[in-house]
């Protein structure tokens, strides 16, 4: 049984050459072709229509108020980033949210004005419905609505939630209008807790 | 050498199609389908990681020593599955995202590994060559049409282009990529069958010439 | 990430063949008889266990500590390889009747999408956090593969009879049934604890 | 390609990284390739190398379209002889012709064996009750042992139309009948028949008995208008003695049958039919 082509030794020396060689293959290529996640993201996500804007530059996250997407809040915090357009600065949150039945991962960007603390646009980037285009549009009416954040900005001074309560418009999608709105409550939570500094805890 | 081409062809796309006439590969098939874009995607992804670890399979198989055959096939099509990945995510993150979890399946993509075992391994390198991109065209085909006839039915657009507002759900759920895969299937099998018995007939009436004359 | 939850998600709300589309060839190819298709289904579970317990500290442990996260698809799957031949070949030996019923459906599971498709969604996170969530994920999940074959291969038998047209005998007249058992499945989806 | 990335940023590729990768790698492998030559040697099992050898020519692709769980299974059940090289639409028909090879049976070249209905009865065979039911050859045997009163009677339900892949069977006045020029002998109606009335016979027959009743004259008068009476006539005038008599039913021994068909004009039931 043991003949030469099959002894032990050659096979398993065959396997680890072979082994070896796509490790190194792929060691080489990957530093060539690593995209760091922050990188790509800014450059597909982070586009805000303002005069003058300047280059996004990354804020690095505080990683206790951040959040994982499987904790309660089912939505994290992924990538600050601040822009600086003439005198005001701009920051813009990327938000990631949990998966879960059918949805898959959502993103959401937000961006923010330093100086009054005014939402000033939300997207909902990464549609992680499975259910084709239909429960995005839903979700983009939805977040319409639920951009009435201006107000609630004014209003952020709980440390953790929105001061007043609303109820999620029953607009059908419920997978995606719960990450909606998972989204902008750690938004506001980060925003307030990390941003503007009155981070109680 | 022509006809050999030509023949690999006609096996790949039409009279041995992996996905219509094996059933293999089914899995990306039906998950994939949901929209054209994604099957051609998908179809280019197969079609080069079939023709590169044919060509690399067929060029070892009398290296590797056969009881380590399959985890030795896999390694080799598993580094393409992800020097795939890595090109996509670099230079096509969209069609990366859209392919999502199904990008890496392809390492376990039946048909890969079944031409692997099957062609590769005892046909020399240029017809395992062929024979990889013919078996990934006709994979690729089928799927992207696949996916057009869910995407207008499912979603009224194609390639993405809104056509009309009228839209059956179901052909975006799971439920329909079964169905239409057992539509697609059973056509396929009736046009085959019918085109056989006719070459039968064919085969049948010439040598009856060729008896009388 | 409870338990109870995990438990649920993988066998009936992304049941792996009825929602998640992992492992169709086998579960089309093998379910012709419900005993072929019960010893398919405790060979692909018993395998998916093994998977988890063996790759998700591989992942946690190894690969990222080190920084080579893009490894990932081949260790992985070459493990999956090699177990499933090691395992193969000592079932044959320790019992050939066992070998008979289970282990003869072995070979098919290295090109079995849902054994690597566990391995991905444990590494994923989104769920599973931890060893044990892992691997009840690869025990329930082959479970769910399981009842999912059976209750294929039950009906199965039945079509056998019906008389029909000729181009939708096999594999179409089976992946219909599939459709309707994918409906059903359908209804487990919204649901999460 | 390679070269631009190289190019452009040479200093990413940090040698660490790779050697790590090179490191994780060669340990992997070493270590189940090892385990598995272990495993394979430890627990080496003798098989029927002509199993290995089908196996080699079959597709591999382990699909299970064969019902078998996988390539080897099917090489196995294939020794046995439990299923027909047909089974597997996956293999192309070189490899077929291999494995007919290695099994010692000749494959859809001119087969060694052919098949035939050995019954005309059908509309002539007197039905015994009328069967409402599915009409599948199987099912209809399970009740009463299916309509006609003849026991061994074709049902013409077609369960062997459903098993024949080749389209090669038509149900032509109630009886099933098989064109020898699409048959490509494969043998699946002959699993398959419930009431085995269809027969294997060498591949050189030029003549069957088209009728497998074990009674007598009487007997099958009452059961059917064309069955074989058992008179015996074509065993007497045979000139090669190439047919004989076993309980009341003509068989042909085909190596002595020279065609001569002598035997076909005599029959009175004109029961022996002529293989095209």
């Amino acid at each position: 049984m043991a003949n030469k082509k099959e002894s032990t030794l050659r096979c398993v020396l065959v396997l680890s050459v072979i082994a070896v060689v796509c490790g190194v293959l792929l060691a080489v290529l990957n530093p060539l072709l690593y995209v760091a996640p922050s990188a790509e993201d800014i450059s597909n996500y982070f586009d805000l229509p303002v005069e003058n804007p300047g280059e996004w530059k990354v804020v690095d996250l505080n990683s206790e108020h951040a959040g994982k997407t499987t904790d309660k809040s089912g939505a994290a915090v992924s990538l600050v980033a601040q822009m600086q357009a003439g005198e005001e600065t701009y920051y813009g949150l990327l938000i990631t949210t949990k998966a879960s039945g059918n949805l898959s991962e959502c993103k959401f960007v937000m961006f923010f004005t330093k100086s009054d603390n005014k939402l000033v646009d939300a997207k909902m980037t990464v549609d992680g419905s499975s259910g084709g285009k239909y429960t995005y549009e839903s979700a983009a009416a939805a977040s319409e609505n639920v951009k009435k954040f201006e107000e609630y900005y004014v209003v952020i001074n709980s440390a953790t939630q929105f001061d007043t309560d609303y109820s999620i418009p029953k607009v059908g999608a419920t997978l995606t209008l719960t990450a909606v709105d998972n989204a902008f409550k750690k938004a506001a939570y980060y925003y307030y807790n990390v941003i503007m500094g009155g981070g109680a805890q | 050498m022509k006809n050999k081409v030509k023949d690999l062809a006609l096996d790949g796309v039409l009279r041995q199609n992996p996905t219509l006439k094996l059933v293999l590969g089914t899995c990306p098939t039906l998950a994939l389908t949901t929209a054209a874009m994604n099957g051609v995607g998908m179809g280019l992804a197969v079609t080069f990681v079939l023709m590169c670890s044919n060509v690399i399979i067929s060029s070892l198989r009398n290296i590797i020593p056969s009881r380590v055959r399959i985890p030795a096939y896999i390694l080799i099509i598993a580094t393409f599955v992800t020097i795939v990945r890595m090109f996509l995510n670099k230079f096509a993150p969209t069609i990366a995202t859209a392919m999502g979890p199904y990008l890496p399946l392809i390492v376990v993509n039946c048909i890969i590994l079944g031409r692997a075992e099957a062609f590769a391994s005892k046909n020399p390198v240029l017809d395992s060559m062929f024979d990889g991109i013919f078996m990934g065209l006709g994979f690729m085909l089928a799927i992207t049409l696949m996916g057009a006839f869910r995407e207008i039915l499912g979603a009224g657009a194609i390639f993405g282009v809104k056509l009309w507002d009228f839209k059956i759900e179901f052909f975006t759920h799971a439920s329909g990529a079964l169905f239409t895969y057992a539509i697609f299937i059973a056509l396929f099998t009736y046009f085959s069958g019918l085109y056989s018995k006719k070459s039968k007939q064919k085969t049948l009436q010439k040598d009856k010439k060729e008896v009388e004359a | 990430m409870n338990y109870l939850t995990i438990i649920f998600t993988a066998m009936l709300a992304s049941n792996f063949v009825l929602v998640k589309f992992l492992g169709i060839c086998p579960f089309l190819g093998v379910s012709k008889n419900v005993k072929s298709a019960f010893g398919m289904g405790i060979a692909v579970t018993f395998v998916m266990t093994i998977t988890c317990l063996i790759t998700y500290p591989i992942y946690t442990m190894i690969l990222v500590p080190l920084g080579v996260e893009y490894l990932e698809i081949i260790v992985f799957i070459f493990v999956i390889a090699s177990l499933v031949q090691i395992i193969e070949i000592i079932i044959k030996k320790i019992s050939k009747p066992l070998y008979n019923a289970m282990g003869v459906y072995l070979p098919l599971i290295t090109t079995n999408c849902a054994v690597l498709g566990v391995a991905e969604i444990c590494i994923a996170g989104d769920i599973v956090v931890d060893l044990l969530g892992a691997v009840t994920y690869g025990l329930f999940g082959g479970l769910g593969f399981t009842l999912a074959m059976i209750m294929m291969s039950g009906m199965r038998e039945k079509l056998d009879t019906l008389s029909l047209p000729k181009p939708l005998e096999g594999f179409p007249v089976s992946m219909l049934l599939a459709c309707f058992m994918a409906m059903a499945f359908n209804i487990f989806v919204g649901i999460s604890f | 390609m390679l070269l631009y990335l190289l190019a452009n940023d040479p200093n990413k590729i940090n040698l660490v990284s790779v050697l790590i990768a090179i490191a994780i790698m060669l340990v992997i492998a070493i270590v189940f390739g090892f385990l598995i030559m272990v495993v394979s040697k430890k627990f080496a099992v003798e098989t029927d190398e002509r199993e290995e050898v089908i196996l080699g020519c079959l597709a591999g692709a382990n699909c299970g379209g064969c019902g078998k769980a996988g390539c080897s299974a099917f090489a196995h059940s294939l020794l046995e002889n439990k299923s027909q090289i047909d089974d597997c639409a996956v293999t192309d028909k070189k490899n077929k012709e291999k494995i007919a090879q290695v099994l010692g049976i000749d494959y859809a070249g001119g087969s060694t064996y052919k098949f035939v209905v050995s019954c005309i009865g059908g509309i002539n065979a007197v039905d015994q009750n009328d069967y409402v039911g599915v009409n599948d050859c199987v099912r209809q045997t399970m009740t009463v042992g299916g309509r006609k009163l003849c026991d061994t009677a074709c049902l013409g339900t077609g369960t062997c139309i459903t098993a024949c892949k080749q389209d090669a069977i038509k149900i032509v006045d109630g009886v099933a009948k098989i064109d020898q020029q699409l048959c490509i002998a494969c043998g699946a109606c002959f699993n398959n028949c419930p009431k085995s009335v269809i027969s294997k016979i060498d591949g050189s027959a030029k003549v069957y008995i088209a009728c497998s009743t074990k009674c007598r004259g009487k007997q099958v008068m009452d059961a059917c208008k064309v069955g074989c009476i058992g008179c015996g006539i074509c065993a007497k005038t045979c000139p090669e003695e190439a047919i004989k008599m076993v309980d009341n039913l003509p068989v042909i021994d085909y190596s002595k049958c020279v065609a001569c068909y002598a035997c076909l004009e005599k029959c009175p039931r004109k029961v022996i039919k002529k293989l095209d």
